[in-house]
């Protein structure tokens, strides 16, 4: 099969999308001929015009709110926010009206739209614009959370997002943009709240998000020349969270590492470690829960201390390698 | 058409359409006045914004709109749902909790949405509202539909960012939307004057590079006559307008407010001179559209639903706790 | 001693410490003659005057962004946020800006302001109004986060917080303001980091937030009527968080309860409880960790599906007696 | 005096401090040249955001401040730090992540602050300076202190709502800052005319009730002249002033940039008719206040400390990686 970038995928799932649906549209800040800050929508100006492809003024609230409101009057908008970093200035739309004008309502309206948003760091661009907030939003009942890490996985789970009646927010890893994989030409849906086992493996078990599930998959393929057999299962989606692949998989092998970008406390490595302790797979449990997350600090600038601020491929195998000889005692 | 133009009305509305508009007005104040009942005594909770004295506008500016015309509502809403079609059974039904009201019981007095009547909704959050309009407005230019959305908006909501970055968009787009600014002088406790340097917020259209229009908002004909005005150039395609109608709630900004920031004499010189259902009934009278006994009886017709209303409200039942995790998705 | 109410030691800790500090002052909507939209700062306009009681328009994002200034150029700005809810609109100034000042200019420059905020649901004020967002800013590196459940507290708490020289986010429970307590005429801190054990006991530990205190030790009280002796630790302050008195508390008790207002999901007490699910406490639990937190919707008006909709006294009670019958198996 | 009449300068400065201008332009152009060059060598990290182009407006605006006075700055910010009395050799160790850049390298290019210049700092978030520079102002007028700010931002981060809010409160209480913007006529590929409905962004001072003030920002003495005057507004307590400057930034909007939204004949006619380092020689010559032998010694000279800073640059340490969990907190 043909291998096309995460980029690519993105833009493809929009497209096939756009061509069978005139209500699905994108708005946002240069995405026109400039193709967004990542270009990820180039050519697609070409393709849709400008009306589809409705470049914005520098107005974050502004654009969530008119794709709530177009959303809740027929349209299925799609809002790349440039930054996921500047979510805090949409949030209000995003949050106080999207995610909750249906229950306000009574059950009446829906707000169909995407929010599609970069985020991560690794590109030196500093603490203003590297964050991994996906963590806020998962905290908000209404909304759906996304974080792909393949260009197939982006390709289906942004066909489903597009298909959802409900506020989506679609995370897009800007380190990821350029990772290929082998992606179907036609479209697929993935869907939203199905977690996929990136690898088997019966020691232990690492839930990993976006760009950490490849660098979950490095340490599994270095572990394992050590003879540790390491499962890597990315969740997809955060929310909904199927907790069941994640419990069952670490009922299975009685150890578990969280492993994400954001910064560790208040993370939604939180969210998946206590769902595990609080479950029926806590008994099989054989070890502390580890997680791995972004120290506490703003992302720094210098490269070696940005790469330092999130976790790498040998903290990963550490983890791994702890959590394995911390049987626990008392129990 | 005499008495119209004794009215200065633009557009033609005929009598029919104008009695209603009287009863609709009392429908408004009745609805509030009661609201504010209930709540002193207890019998309704939560909180309330009420909008007695600012019924003109909320007539006004709705009098000529379509169901498939859009207005965009605020935590101050009851009026601008009455004025758009919504009946004040299921309202007075939702602000008791209900399962017959609006929202079943779940939105509450700042939440009242009412989509087949293109009440796209009440918003709680101050200026919020105003994306959400250019976004419907956006619809509208999209779908080619030739719809229009009114949206709802105070003096304080002025100053929220909001209200710039959607304006701003709107007018770069041409979108068919009005933007109505209800300036009842103040915010919560702030006085406008305090509260931005213009004299006007009609003004900001400047910033916008589209009309900004003052109006009396007590006098529901200058009101509908600023909306048409509005909603025909959005329909044609010209962009938006804004709108401010400067107005006055009689009542405190929420069930609890000892008004320490405005003068008792204020107060009264506004009831007393500038009550827009007592303005408008003399202009009805006075242009011979309806005489003194009829809008009597239109205003004990009002105030009959508003009981209707009440008892309907508080015959209903209550949602069950099933009703809790529901219409979270949809 | 003479008590008086968390609302009336909020004001109080503000009031002395502007008597003594030209460089403290107020601003938020309606905090003037209004006295603010639940009453804290009533009187204060006529004792420090329209200057440092300052009146602003309602623009969140602009008080926010103003606080920031003037504390980076020497004030101590405590800002009211009238509902806790309207961070949405000021959060861009809070997390991107006052967090992360400091650090991006390498050490140079603090940001020594108050958020003062009322949080919480239970007054009718529906889905917009009734929020507990609090997880979020404790997501973020630079930020301080505290949530004082008494009068006591508040008061002392807030002194720590307008002592501190970096932006502290202080959470005020509307349903506690009108809660008295005993609480000293003359001012004193209570630092930020330390938990305070609220009841003693013996067979297991609740963590509780705010006005989940309060909940769980109405909930204690009648648990020991049936012989269950429980412990309710109040962290008073998230971040940062006294996770050693946590640790200690549920070492002891081998089991361990988490309750805040805050929609469970991606709620704080993830944190907390994977925090002992990480730590060495893990080897004294008996038991699964169980959390309770609001239900995944938005917080709905009618008053009875209101309080069904986050944790109450019964809740907290079955969730100890469950933790307390299930005892881990596999271990 | 006869050279700045000539001049049409308003305030009085010395041959010295022009002549000081005219190589801080320069120093202003070759900066960021050198960015632009490692960048595309891949010497550097990150992005970067250039004014070559608009060197008149950082110096300029900054011309007549003293190290009191404060500026907010923003992603495109090395020029104003540099008219802002900022060190170039410590800007360049700071793109070059170095400890002895002015963040100790963990600002980066979008964050260079330089406090005890009054350099409050860049700020990434468009718009995001904005509020700040009217809290730094508000210190200024509750502390009595007499220093004003100038708050920097673009042409695209006027439609935000920060803009709105910020200007707005620094309106009511008529605060000392200056909202000086650099309308450069793109935001990052977005036409000014395309993203707002008016001709000029200072059009939006009427939404505030304060002056605004069109000049070419492209003529250096036009930018003293006008900050000039709002900074004695504002010292005056008669509250901001609301400058738009007009300006084009020669190279693309950052690192990687095909600038397929403009025309290559509208960078060359900027390019070759209104450069601002040329303009401002050409005054100084004909007004006799300098020569251009000296002016080239000048520019030498500039070229001499932006090499010493590269080599001051590169030659200094790294972080440790111990730097990483400092400074979060005070
Ligand atoms: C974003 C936000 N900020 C503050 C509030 C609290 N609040 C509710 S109504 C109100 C005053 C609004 O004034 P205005 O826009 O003039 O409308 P009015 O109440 O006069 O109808 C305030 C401050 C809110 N609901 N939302
Ligand atoms: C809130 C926010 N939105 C978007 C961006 C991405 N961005 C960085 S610079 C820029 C263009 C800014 O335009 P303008 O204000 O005119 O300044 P200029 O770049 O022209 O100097 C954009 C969109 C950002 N950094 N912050
Ligand atoms: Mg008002
Ligand atoms: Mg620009």
């Amino acid at each position: 099969m043909r291998e096309i970038t995460y980029l690519e995928a993105v833009r493809e799932a929009m497209s096939i999308e756009m061509r069978k649906n005139d209500d699905v549209f994108l708005m946002g800040e240069d995405i026109g001929v400039y193709g967004g800050a990542f270009g990820v929508s180039r050519g697609m100006i070409e393709e849709f015009g400008p009306e589809r492809i409705r470049n914005t003024p520098i107005s974050e609230a502004g654009i969530a709110g008119a794709a709530v409101g177009s959303a809740l009057t027929g349209m299925r908008p799609i809002m790349e926010l440039q930054f996921s970093d500047f979510i805090t200035i949409a949030l209000d739309q995003i949050v106080n009206q999207a995610a909750k004008l249906r229950y306000m309502y009574g059950g009446k309206g829906k707000v169909p739209m995407v929010v599609r948003t970069p985020s991560g760091s690794g590109t030196g661009a500093a603490a203003q614009h590297s964050q991994s907030l996906e963590a806020w939003v998962t905290h908000i009942p209404g909304l759906k959370v996304v974080q792909p890490s393949t260009a197939y996985d982006a390709k289906g789970l942004l066909k489903a997002a597009l298909d959802d009646d409900n506020p989506v927010i679609f995370y897009e890893h800007k380190l990821l943009y350029k990772t290929s994989s082998e992606v179907p030409e036609e479209e697929y849906s993935i869907p939203l709240g199905k977690a996929e086992v990136k690898r088997e493996g019966t020691d232990i078990t690492i839930v990993a998000t976006a760009i950490m599930v490849h660098k979950a998959l490095e340490a599994a393929a270095e572990l394992e020349k050590e003879g540790i057999s390491v499962e890597v299962v990315d969740p997809r989606t955060l929310v909904p969270l199927d907790t069941e692949t994640i419990i069952k998989s670490v009922a299975k092998t009685g150890h578990l590492v969280v492993v994400h970008e954001a910064v560790k406390r208040g993370g939604f490595g939180g969210e998946i470690a206590s769902m595990i302790a609080e479950s029926e797979a806590f008994d099989y449990l054989d070890a502390p829960i580890k997680r791995l997350g972004g120290v506490e600090t703003p992302i720094p600038y210098n490269p070696e201390l940005e790469k330092a601020a999130i976790p790498q491929v040998p903290d990963i195998v550490n983890a791994v390698k702890e959590t394995l000889t911390k049987k626990a005692v008392a129990k | 058409m005499e008495q119209t133009k004794t009215l200065k009305l633009v557009p033609e509305l005929s009598n029919e359409k104008l009695k209603g508009l009287y009863k609709q007005m009392w429908l408004i104040r009745y609805f509030d006045e009661q609201v504010d009942q209930f709540f002193a005594k207890g019998m309704i909770h939560g909180t309330t914004h009420l909008a007695v004295g600012q019924e003109a506008t909320a007539a006004g500016a709705c009098a000529l709109l379509s169901d498939e015309d859009k207005i965009t509502s605020t935590h101050r809403g009851h009026g601008h749902s009455i004025a758009k079609g919504g009946r004040v059974d299921k309202m007075m039904a939702e602000l008791f909790g209900r399962t017959t009201g609006y929202c079943k019981g779940k939105g509450g007095s700042m939440h009242i949405a009412d989509l087949d009547k293109g009440n796209l909704g009440a918003m709680g959050i101050v200026g919020g509202g105003i994306p959400l309009a250019v976004g419907s407005a956006l619809t509208a230019h999209m779908k080619k539909l030739d719809y229009v959305t009114v949206c709802f908006f105070g003096d304080g909501a002025s100053n929220e960012g909001s209200f710039h970055e959607a304006i701003n968009m709107a007018s770069i787009w041409d979108l068919p939307v009005v933007f109505f600014c209800e300036n009842n002088q103040y915010g919560m406790s702030g006085n406008v004057s305090e509260m931005t340097n213009v004299e006007n917020i009609a003004d900001r259209a400047a910033a916008y590079g589209i009309p900004g229009v003052v109006i009396d908002g007590n006098d529901i004909i200058e009101v509908i006559n600023a909306t048409y005005e509005a909603t025909e150039r959005a329909r044609l395609g010209e962009g938006p307008t804004l709108i401010e109608a400067k107005t006055y709630r009689w009542k405190g900004h929420s069930k609890s407010d000892a008004k320490k920031y405005r003068t008792r004499d204020e107060e009264k010189d506004w009831r007393d001179n500038r009550d827009p259902i007592k303005r408008f009934k003399e202009d009805l009278v006075e242009a011979g559209i309806a005489t003194e006994d009829e809008l009597e009886t239109l205003k004990k017709a009002a105030k009959q639903e508003m009981d209707d209303a009440v008892e309907f409200a508080q015959n209903s039942p209550m949602p069950s706790l099933d009703e809790l995790l529901t219409d979270v998705y949809a």
